[in-house]
């Protein structure tokens, strides 16, 4: 990573639902992290830790509770005027997981895709508009005759790819891709995340791409967090984290991917986390801490002394 | 007394009649009763000093006799020996002064009372109006069995009255004993008619009659039992009747009459009640007679009675229905000497009506008709709609169909431009009908005022007191000039009653005023 | 199982596959109308019905001028004739001969009241024409029920879309007052605001609008809580989006089948209070027919006219079926969860 | 090892408002006793399809065996009674559905969903079918297992479900346990307990298992043997081994190169393109044909028998006919024949990190 | 569940209240007036009547001296019945009422259900559509028009029933089975769908691959889980049944609440009216309070989780 431009600053980030009832879900308890411009950081953790809300609350779908996120170094939270909203939206983009409800079923594939287009006028005429969609639908890969089709008509593959051509359409800088790929077979998969390494290639795109298979993002990423529970528990570059696990979370995760590679397979070990592990005193100061340059740990101070001798827990 | 009439062959029969009511008992309380149903039930199970006879004349009931003052206006009724109450106690002077006391007093809150005893009985309307104790008013027991009754001056139908059920006697240590609970279901109540009321629970849709044993004219009465039951129309009443759970259909509407007409079984009478379109003089176009003219001669009575309505009511020309009274001298018909007035006339209605307009100066008129929201007023205003509008050009008709209650409180507030309205006599005398139309008169409520009218209406009720033919000339006199010269309503129909009776039912006797039946005196002869 | 069969040489060259012709699609393109349309067409008791309510509502348009009778054209001579058809006459089984039975014979009224006009469903107690009265009673029958659908839909969608949309605080208080409303017998208050209105064909209408919307709302907010978590409304939402466009390019489009499924449901039900409240005599007033007052009128004389009842009662009986058939297919067509 | 299961030809069709769905076009493969075979292939290929005939769960309405045979011990299960099928079906076959969250009945208490095979195939009475119950809890590792035999299913997490649902399968000990993707709903660390949990159990109830998937990593882990379904079809069909290390069949290398692997690769990702076929009107010759880079006119034309490569191993391919020209593979797959080689010169060997 | 309980309760009553307070105010500002003989009375008795009626007082005092009697049960007296307590009147109308719904319910849901169960289990099959047919009938055609042509053609014309009145078991016959139409066609369409949407479902495919029989799944299975969401429309048939009893009491000449009230409506019996609403609304409220309730006590998931917000 030669350019360590920060791109995005997320500190602090709080997301609570139904704050002050019995209700109340901490969704995202506290994160804060660094995207880089070009990089691609992946976010993995299982089900319901708080991915999609992080990512969500990043692109202001969500009010955040508290905390704080600088795009280019401004706050895109908190109050904004409108022209810098448009703007904001304009330069973050977003990828949904469910191809099949990200698309709205009632419009043609190339009012789906110019919608962006439309939104900020970035087309002064229906033929420049048009234009415009053929140019996106050819450079995910669909024809032209599509354009005045309608979703259903599609398969999953394509409509993720249509998705990402409504993304691309207002020329975003940073998309958030949330599980792109995980309703996918896995042959499609593939296409889908070849095509997304293109374009970053080609338009020099920022990815936070969120997803629970850790082969899949430790493909695309260059850096990896970990989230368990709405914290952010480990972030290091991928081949860091693949290779020097240290959060015990991250460990077990590691351990119980499956690999296409029944050798491998057969001499598995698997660990198990069980949070109570930690065995935190009250008041103890748990927080983010860099072991080795690049790669942090949530820990407290005793761990984080072990953790820098090299010992795992 | 009458005496007994089911002989012989009937007495093998169950004597059992099935009938109906058109609706639940409001009351049992006589002195509160102020509809139809109740007047009838009541007309079962109790009886005041006279009683209506099967040939609809009053005739002694719990009086056995009684006398008049020289000017008739005070009255000595002898009471029977052998009237009492169902529970055996004795009908006394006493249980009429105090149920007629009870019907004035203001605090009892009963509508018909005053209405009937005002301006007959002495003292009645201070009394009602709280001016004077009800110990004041013009009744007194002189014994038990002697009722000595003050009017306020000569009433001619006076005796007539004297078989309306406000007039009867109430038992009065009974209803002390009872207190509220009185006549709230057949046990509370005692009864002195020719049958009691039984399995009646105060609100309930069905309940019988059976004999009075304690009755003083038990012989006469054949039936034991009479089963009576609820039935709002008249398509269940027929069901029933046909199915056999009914001897007696209650009234048909103009459908089964078209069924049941040739029905040996068929019984159709007229009754003295008219029906007529009131013309609210308040209102400038009838303000303007031949406007009125128009209107009451550009209907088809005849077509109205015998298309429409086809249950036995003929088309009315007249204002005091026919086959009520008659003349005291000669015995002739009311009607015999006025006639028809106001006859269907197209041609006439409409060039009256023309005329009417340009004296209005104007071309056309929207008009709108008040009536009642039954079934049959409904029809019937469609027809009068269209038979106004066809023969009378530029008119427009607007109907508004109210229940009875909005109907009065819009009456009594002139309200409307024209209204259907009918009256039935409360008392066998035209004066029910005349004393309607005078200046101000509690039933005008079209503003019709006519000074010869009132006139000759108030010698009816005074001067000519004494006089009965010439107070009956009056009477008809009056009539003429209200339709004939002012055309003040218009006239429509006197209605007809028809009914299904099974012929094994003997002894049926229908009234013209007060109570619709009689069963006292019905058989059956199977 | 024969590995071995001999093919041509030529059969084992590399074809090129066309990249494009992979992603190609066969099937013609449908608009979600369209196929929501297709599959309607395939529920025959719903295509039926549709026709028949459009040939209703035709005759309930143009019925009443087939014949040179109107309304209100009375005639007390000719009153309570029985149907009386050309041709059909003839037909000894089919009650269109102008007969009756009396006493166990069959009476020709027409010949009796010496009547030679042939009056198609008969004529009623005033000897109006029956086949006029009943269209035009359907006309009036369909309006106010196509008015008080509409009424309840607007106001349905636009508060169940309000609520729904805003959710938070003004969801809650929305949805209490609901609530409340909902537990108010729907009858009653019919009942009661006809008694206060005068019954004509717009008090009838607000009063069973008045809280006939809760359904619509309902049913909307429901779906939009559904749609505006839908993830291309969030697609569109970070495309900056405003407020109107996610109405209008998202939601309304996608609630277009539930409020059509809905209002056809509630049509039926508005033809039914309407003749509910004409049967308890709380209907309309003349000069207005509407099918429920006809039956009211006819129901009086049923067992010796049959007829004045027979033909409202199963003009109404139809109306009410069809439209329950329709929207039941529409229902179907437009459930995602049926889709092939 | 004998064969328990043997399906024959079997041809599967769906009558839909659209036309005939032959979602089946002519499967062939048996199942021996202890065995676990997976069948691996993308979504519609006909895996759900294939196992529920055995079970014969296909809607009776608008399915169809349009041939073939499904033969369990002697009797062909296409063509039993129902009576005689529900006397198998839980007994001898038994079945976990995919999603834990909706297959277990919302209104039952859990003792009494997994109370109800015993009952019925085992005629146990009340007090020792609970036993049963319990010591079954035990097995599949649910805590407390005399508390949750009251509880209802909305009280259990999803892998607690999906533990239930392995304890119903295996209530009476049955012959052949069929899996239907049990581990796709759920989050990687889960779904390793329970991929663990059905191992351990399998070898302490001794049954066979088919095990469908799409995750090829998760065939890795469970498999002995391999099945790769294709349009309805198993296009290739052999040893975990033969199909991971060998694999013959174009749309086995592109499934195996689609996955990256956890050692850092920065090349371009094998993609298949194309989309899975339209079994509606399914295509000319070979269904993957269109899909296939190395597709040949004969592909077009004529769909490929299963050329066999050796006497496990098995593929549907023109690739395989002797006439055909030598292809290139995927890098990925070359690596993996390499490794295939190494493997049968030291068969002995066990395999150890393969990223060292 | 008892604060979810609580909450309802307190619900109910805030619409009873807005029940009676909105038909309080309706009758107010209807025309027309209670006495039918009013130009007969004189002044002093029109201050009695008023007085006895509760209508001398300015209209917010009459609503709360209303509201404050009808807490304690009192509705005041009829208009139309002398010195007669409205209370009283209903409920000495209510029994043939309850009667006649209770038997429409149970026989039109039970009839219902089995319908639908068929339906279900012989989906497309002549058995399917003709528990369709009879279903759209009974969702389609009113009630009323069902209860003039059971009177004519079963009553009158073949004489099999009584045509009318209320006398026995007999004469109850054709109005529940008017009354019961819409139940049934509800019931039995409701089913269906529900009881295929269950056989469709997960667990439906997992009992079967238990063995279970097509009876266990039915029964055990199926059944339950359909028959729980049927709660659910208890409370819509109610109101239906509310108002069909009007119509129908009146066709069949029965002495129940309904026809009492069309009545009160005819002769402008205000106490009557706003008595009999109440009761329908407390009653509807009443019914939906119980069939929420219930469904959190029947459906585990529920009942359970402590009850739904
Ligand atoms: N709108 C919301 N209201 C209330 N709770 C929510 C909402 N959205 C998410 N949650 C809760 O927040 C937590 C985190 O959800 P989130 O969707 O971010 O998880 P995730 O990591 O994306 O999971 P998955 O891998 O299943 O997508 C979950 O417990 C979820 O139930
Ligand atoms: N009930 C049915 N009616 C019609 N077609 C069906 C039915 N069930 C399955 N099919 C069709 O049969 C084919 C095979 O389906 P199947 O469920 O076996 O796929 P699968 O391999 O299990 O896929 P997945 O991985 O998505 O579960 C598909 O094309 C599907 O559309
Ligand atoms: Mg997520
Ligand atoms: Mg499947």
């Amino acid at each position: 990573m030669n350019n360590r431009e920060k791109l995005l600053e997320i500190k602090d980030l709080k997301q609570y639902f139904n704050k002050g009832t019995p209700r109340e879900v901490r969704a995202v308890d506290g994160i804060s992290f660094d995207i880089f411009r070009g990089e691609t950081l992946g976010l993995v953790g299982e089900s319901g830790c708080g991915k999609s809300t992080t990512g969500r609350t990043i692109i202001r779908l969500y009010d955040a509770t508290s905390g704080e996120v600088l795009f280019n170094g401004e706050n895109v939270h908190g109050k904004k005027n409108k022209k810098k909203l448009k703007e904001f939206n304009r330069k973050m983009q977003m990828i949904f997981q469910d191809p099949y409800a990200s698309l709205n079923p009632r419009m043609k594939v190339a009012d789906i895709i110019a919608e962006g287009i439309d939104i900020h006028g970035l087309a002064s005429n229906g033929k420049e508009r048009k234009e415009r969609v053929n140019e996106l639908l050819e450079t995910v890969g669909l024809n032209r005759e599509h354009a005045n089709r309608y979703p259903h008509e599609f398969s999953g593959g394509q409509r993720q790819r249509i998705g990402i051509a409504r993304a691309l359409a207002v020329k975003p800088e940073f998309i958030i891709a949330d599980e792109p790929i995980s309703a996918l077979d896995v042959s499609i998969q593939a296409q889908v995340v070849n095509l997304m390494k293109k374009l970053q290639k080609e338009k020099g795109l920022t990815y936070l791409f969120i997803a629970h298979d850790l082969s899949m993002v430790k493909y695309i990423s260059d850096r990896i967090g970990v989230m368990y529970f709405g914290k952010l528990v480990e972030l290091a570059t991928s081949e860091e984290l693949y290779k020097n696990p240290l959060h015990p979370y991250t460990q077990a995760l590691l351990s119980a991917i499956p690999l296409p590679d029944p050798e491998f397979e057969r001499t598995r070990e698997r660990k198990h986390y069980d949070p109570s592990m930690h065995q935190y005193a009250e008041g103890e100061e748990v927080k983010m801490r860099e072991i080795t340059p690049g790669h942090y740990v949530y820990c407290s101070e005793k761990e984080y002394e072990r953790y820098k001798q090299g010992e795992s827990l | 007394g009458e005496g007994g009439e089911g002989g012989g062959e009937g007495k093998d029969a169950a004597q059992v009649l099935k009938i109906t009511e058109t609706a639940e008992i409001p009351t049992m309380d006589s002195v509160m009763a102020e509809d139809e149903v109740g007047f009838n039930i009541m007309n079962q199970v109790f009886e005041g000093l006279m009683r209506l006879n099967k040939e609809n004349e009053p005739e002694p009931a719990v009086a056995e006799d009684y006398e008049a003052n020289e000017d008739e206006t005070e009255y000595t009724f002898t009471l029977r020996e052998d009237a009492k109450w169902s529970n055996g106690d004795q009908v006394k002077a006493q249980d009429f002064v105090f149920a007629w006391r009870k019907a004035v007093d203001p605090q009892t809150g009963s509508q018909y009372g005053p209405y009937m005893m005002n301006g007959v009985i002495k003292n009645a309307t201070q009394v009602s109006e709280g001016n004077l104790p009800p110990e004041e008013l013009g009744v007194r027991a002189e014994d038990d069995k002697t009722l000595i009754v003050t009017l306020e001056k000569q009433v001619p139908y006076f005796i007539s009255l004297m078989t309306f059920p406000t007039f009867y006697p109430q038992n009065e240590a009974f209803v002390k004993e009872k207190g509220d609970q009185y006549a709230l279901n057949s046990d509370n109540l005692v009864y002195n008619g020719p049958f009691s009321l039984a399995k009646w629970n105060g609100t309930g849709q069905t309940w019988q009659f059976v004999k009075n044993e304690e009755y003083w004219d038990k012989d006469a009465v054949n039936l034991e039992r009479i089963e009576v039951t609820v039935t709002k129309d008249s398509q269940s009443r027929v069901n029933y009747y046909e199915a056999g759970d009914l001897d007696i259909s209650g009234e048909l509407s103009s459908d089964y009459v078209t069924k049941y007409k040739e029905d040996p079984n068929f019984v159709s009478y007229l009754e003295p009640t008219i029906f007529w379109l009131k013309l609210n003089q308040e209102r400038e176009p009838f303000q303007n007679e031949n406007i009125r003219r128009a209107i009451a001669q550009a209907i088809d009575k005849d077509a109205l009675a015998n298309d429409l309505l086809k249950n036995g009511s003929i088309g009315a020309n007249y204002a005091v229905p026919k086959d009520f009274v008659s003349h005291p001298d000669s015995g002739e018909d009311f009607r015999e000497a006025n006639g028809d007035m106001l006859e269907y006339n197209p041609e006439e209605a409409k060039s009256l009506w023309e005329t009417g307009l340009s004296e209005l100066g104007v071309s056309e008129l929207t008009l709108d008709i008040l009536g009642g929201d039954t079934d049959n007023a409904k029809r019937m205003d469609e027809f009068l709609k269209n038979q106004l509008e066809k023969n009378l050009p530029g008119l427009t008709i607007t109907l508004t169909e109210v229940p009875f209650s909005v109907r009065l409180q819009r009456d009594s507030s002139l309200d409307y431009d024209i209204q259907v309205a009918g009256w039935g006599p409360d008392y066998q005398d035209p004066m029910t009908f005349s004393d309607l139309w005078v200046t101000g008169g509690g039933n005008n409520n079209m503003a019709y005022s006519n000074s010869e009218y009132d006139r000759l209406i108030s010698e009816a009720q005074n001067e000519l007191s004494d006089n009965p033919a010439e107070r009956f000339e009056a009477l008809q006199e009056a009539e003429r000039i209200l339709l004939e010269e002012d055309a003040a309503i218009a006239p429509l129909y006197q209605e007809g009653k028809s009914l299904l009776v099974k012929d094994y039912v003997k002894g049926l006797v229908t009234h013209p005023f007060g109570p619709s039946y009689s069963y006292k005196w019905v058989s059956i002869e199977k | 199982m024969n590995p071995t069969e001999k093919f041509p040489k030529s059969m084992f060259e590399p074809v090129d596959i066309d990249k494009e012709k992979s992603e190609a699609i066969a099937k013609p393109s449908l608009t979600f109308m369209q196929d929501a349309w297709r599959r309607l067409k395939k529920n025959k008791g719903a295509v039926f019905s549709l026709y028949v309510l459009v040939l209703l509502t035709l005759l309930a348009l143009f019925g009443p001028y087939i014949n040179e009778y109107t309304l209100e054209s009375q005639n007390t001579a000719r009153a309570n004739l029985p149907p009386k058809i050309p041709l059909l006459e003839n037909i000894d089984w089919l009650p269109f001969d102008g007969k009756v039975e009396r006493y166990g014979n069959d009476v020709d009224l027409y010949e009796q009241k010496e009547i030679d006009e042939y009056f198609w469903f008969g004529t009623d107690a005033l000897g109006r024409d029956i086949f006029t009265r009943v269209w035009e009673g359907t006309k009036i029958s369909l309006y106010i029920a196509f008015l008080a659908a509409f009424i309840d839909m607007v106001i349905g969608v636009v508060y169940g879309g309000i609520s729904a949309y805003y959710g938070g605080k003004v969801d809650n208080i929305m949805q209490r007052i609901i609530e409340v409303l909902v537990g108010i017998p729907i009858l009653i208050v019919v009942i009661l605001m006809i008694l206060i209105l005068k019954p004509g064909i717009i008090s009838i209408t607000i009063a069973l609008t008045i809280t006939g919307w809760t359904g619509m709302a309902r049913v909307i907010r429901g779906q939009v809580l559904k749609l505006k978590n839908q993830e291309y409304v969030l697609a569109s939402k970070t495309l900056g989006a405003e407020n109107n466009r996610v109405i209008m390019k998202h939601l309304l489009p996608n609630l277009a089948g539930v409020i059509i499924i809905n209002t056809m449901f509630t049509i039926p039900n508005a033809i039914f209070f309407e003749a509910f409240l004409s049967f308890i005599g709380l209907g309309l007033q003349s000069p207005y027919a509407s099918l429920g007052t006809l039956i009211e009128d006819g129901y009086k004389s049923m067992q010796i006219f049959p007829h004045i009842l027979i033909f409202p009662a199963v003009i109404l009986s139809i109306v009410m079926i069809c439209f329950n058939l329709l929207a039941d297919g529409l229902r179907d067509a437009f459930d995602p969860k049926m889709r092939d | 090892m004998e064969n328990l299961l043997e399906v024959k030809d079997l041809h599967i069709s769906f009558h839909t408002f659209g036309g005939e769905v032959q979602a089946i076009r002519g499967v062939n493969f048996n199942l021996k006793k202890g065995e676990t075979l997976a069948i691996v292939g993308e979504s519609g290929s006909g895996k759900s399809v294939t196992t529920k005939s055995i079970m014969r769960l296909l809607p009776p309405s608008n399915s169809e065996i349009k041939n073939g045979e499904i033969l369990f011990e002697g009797k062909d299960l296409a063509r039993l009674s129902e009576k005689k099928m529900q006397r198998i079906r839980g007994q001898d076959i038994s079945m976990i559905f995919q999603d834990p969250m909706t297959s277990l009945n919302p209104t039952m208490t859990i003792g009494k969903q997994i109370m109800e095979p015993l009952l019925k195939h085992q005629k146990l009475n009340k007090s020792d079918a609970r036993k049963r119950v319990i010591e079954l809890l035990k097995l599949v590792g649910i805590p407390k297992p005399e508390e949750r035999f009251k509880q209802y299913p909305h009280q259990f997490s999803g892998g607690m479900r999906q533990r239930v649902v392995i304890a119903i399968a295996l209530a009476c000990n049955p012959k052949i346990l069929i899996a239907d993707e049990p581990t796709t709903a759920l989050d990687v660390t889960i779904q390793a307990q329970i991929l663990d949990l059905m191992k351990s159990l399998q070898k302490k109830v001794d049954t066979s298992i088919i095990f469908i998937t799409h995750d090829l990593g998760v065939v890795a882990n469970v498999a002995d043997r391999v099945a790769v379904m294709y349009g309805g079809k198993i296009i290739e069909i052999g040893t975990v081994d033969e199909i991971f290390y060998n694999p013959q069949h174009p749309y086995t290398w592109g499934l195996l190169s689609s996955m990256p692997s956890l050692e850092a690769s920065d090349e371009e990702l094998y993609a298949i393109p194309g989309t899975p076929p339209d079994l509606l009107h399914p295509p000319k010759g070979d269904a993957f044909a269109p899909r296939n880079r190395y597709a040949m006119k004969i592909d077009l034309e004529k769909d490929p028998p299963l050329f066999k490569v050796s006497n496990t191993h098995y593929a549907a391919t023109w690739l395989l006919h002797p006439d055909a020209p030598k292809v290139e593979p995927p890098e990925g797959i070359k690596e993996r024949h390499a490794k295939f080689e190494k493997m049968r010169i030291h068969p002995s060997q066990e395999g150890g990190n393969p990223n060292e | 569940m008892t604060k979810y309980v609580l909450q309802r309760v307190i619900y109910m009553l805030i619409t009873l209240w807005i029940v009676v307070t909105f038909t309080f105010f309706l009758m107010k500002l209807l025309p027309g007036t209670p006495f039918s003989a009013q130009d007969k009375l004189s002044e002093q008795q029109l201050a009695v009547l008023e007085e006895r009626y509760n209508l001398d007082k300015p209209v917010p005092v009459q609503y709360v001296s209303y509201l404050t009697s009808l807490i304690q049960g009192d509705m005041g007296i009829s208009f139309q019945f002398d010195n007669r307590e409205v209370t009283g009147l209903i409920m000495g109308r209510i029994g043939p009422s309850l009667t006649l719904g209770l038997q429409a319910i149970v026989f039109g849901t039970l009839f219902g259900v089995i319908l639908g169960i068929l339906s279900a289990l012989y989906q497309n099959t002549w058995i399917d559509f003709g528990s369709t047919f009879i279903a759209v009938l009974g969702k389609s055609v009113p009630s009323f028009v069902f209860a003039a042509l059971l009177q004519y053609f079963i009553a009158v014309r073949l004489g099999w029933l009584p045509v009318g009145t209320w006398k026995g078991f007999e004469y109850s016959i054709l109005p529940t089975i008017s009354l019961a139409m819409f139940p049934i066609a509800t019931a039995a369409r409701f089913m269906r769908t529900e009881l295929i949407e269950v056989l469709g479902s997960d667990y439906i495919q997992l009992a079967r691959a238990k063995g279970a029989n097509s009876y266990e799944i039915a029964v055990k299975h199926a059944l339950r889980n359909a028959l729980i969401p049927l709660i659910t429309v208890l409370g819509p048939l109610t109101v239906s049944l509310m108002t069909g009893s009007l119509v129908i009491e009146n066709i069949f000449s029965i002495p129940g609440i309904g026809d009492q009230f069309v009545t009160a409506i005819f002769v402008n019996d205000y106490p009557i009216i706003m008595g009999t609403t109440i009761l329908f609304a407390a009653l509807f409220v009443f019914i939906i309070f119980v069939v929420d309730v219930l469904y959190g006590i029947i459906d585990p998931r529920i009942r359970l989780a402590g009850g739904k917000s």
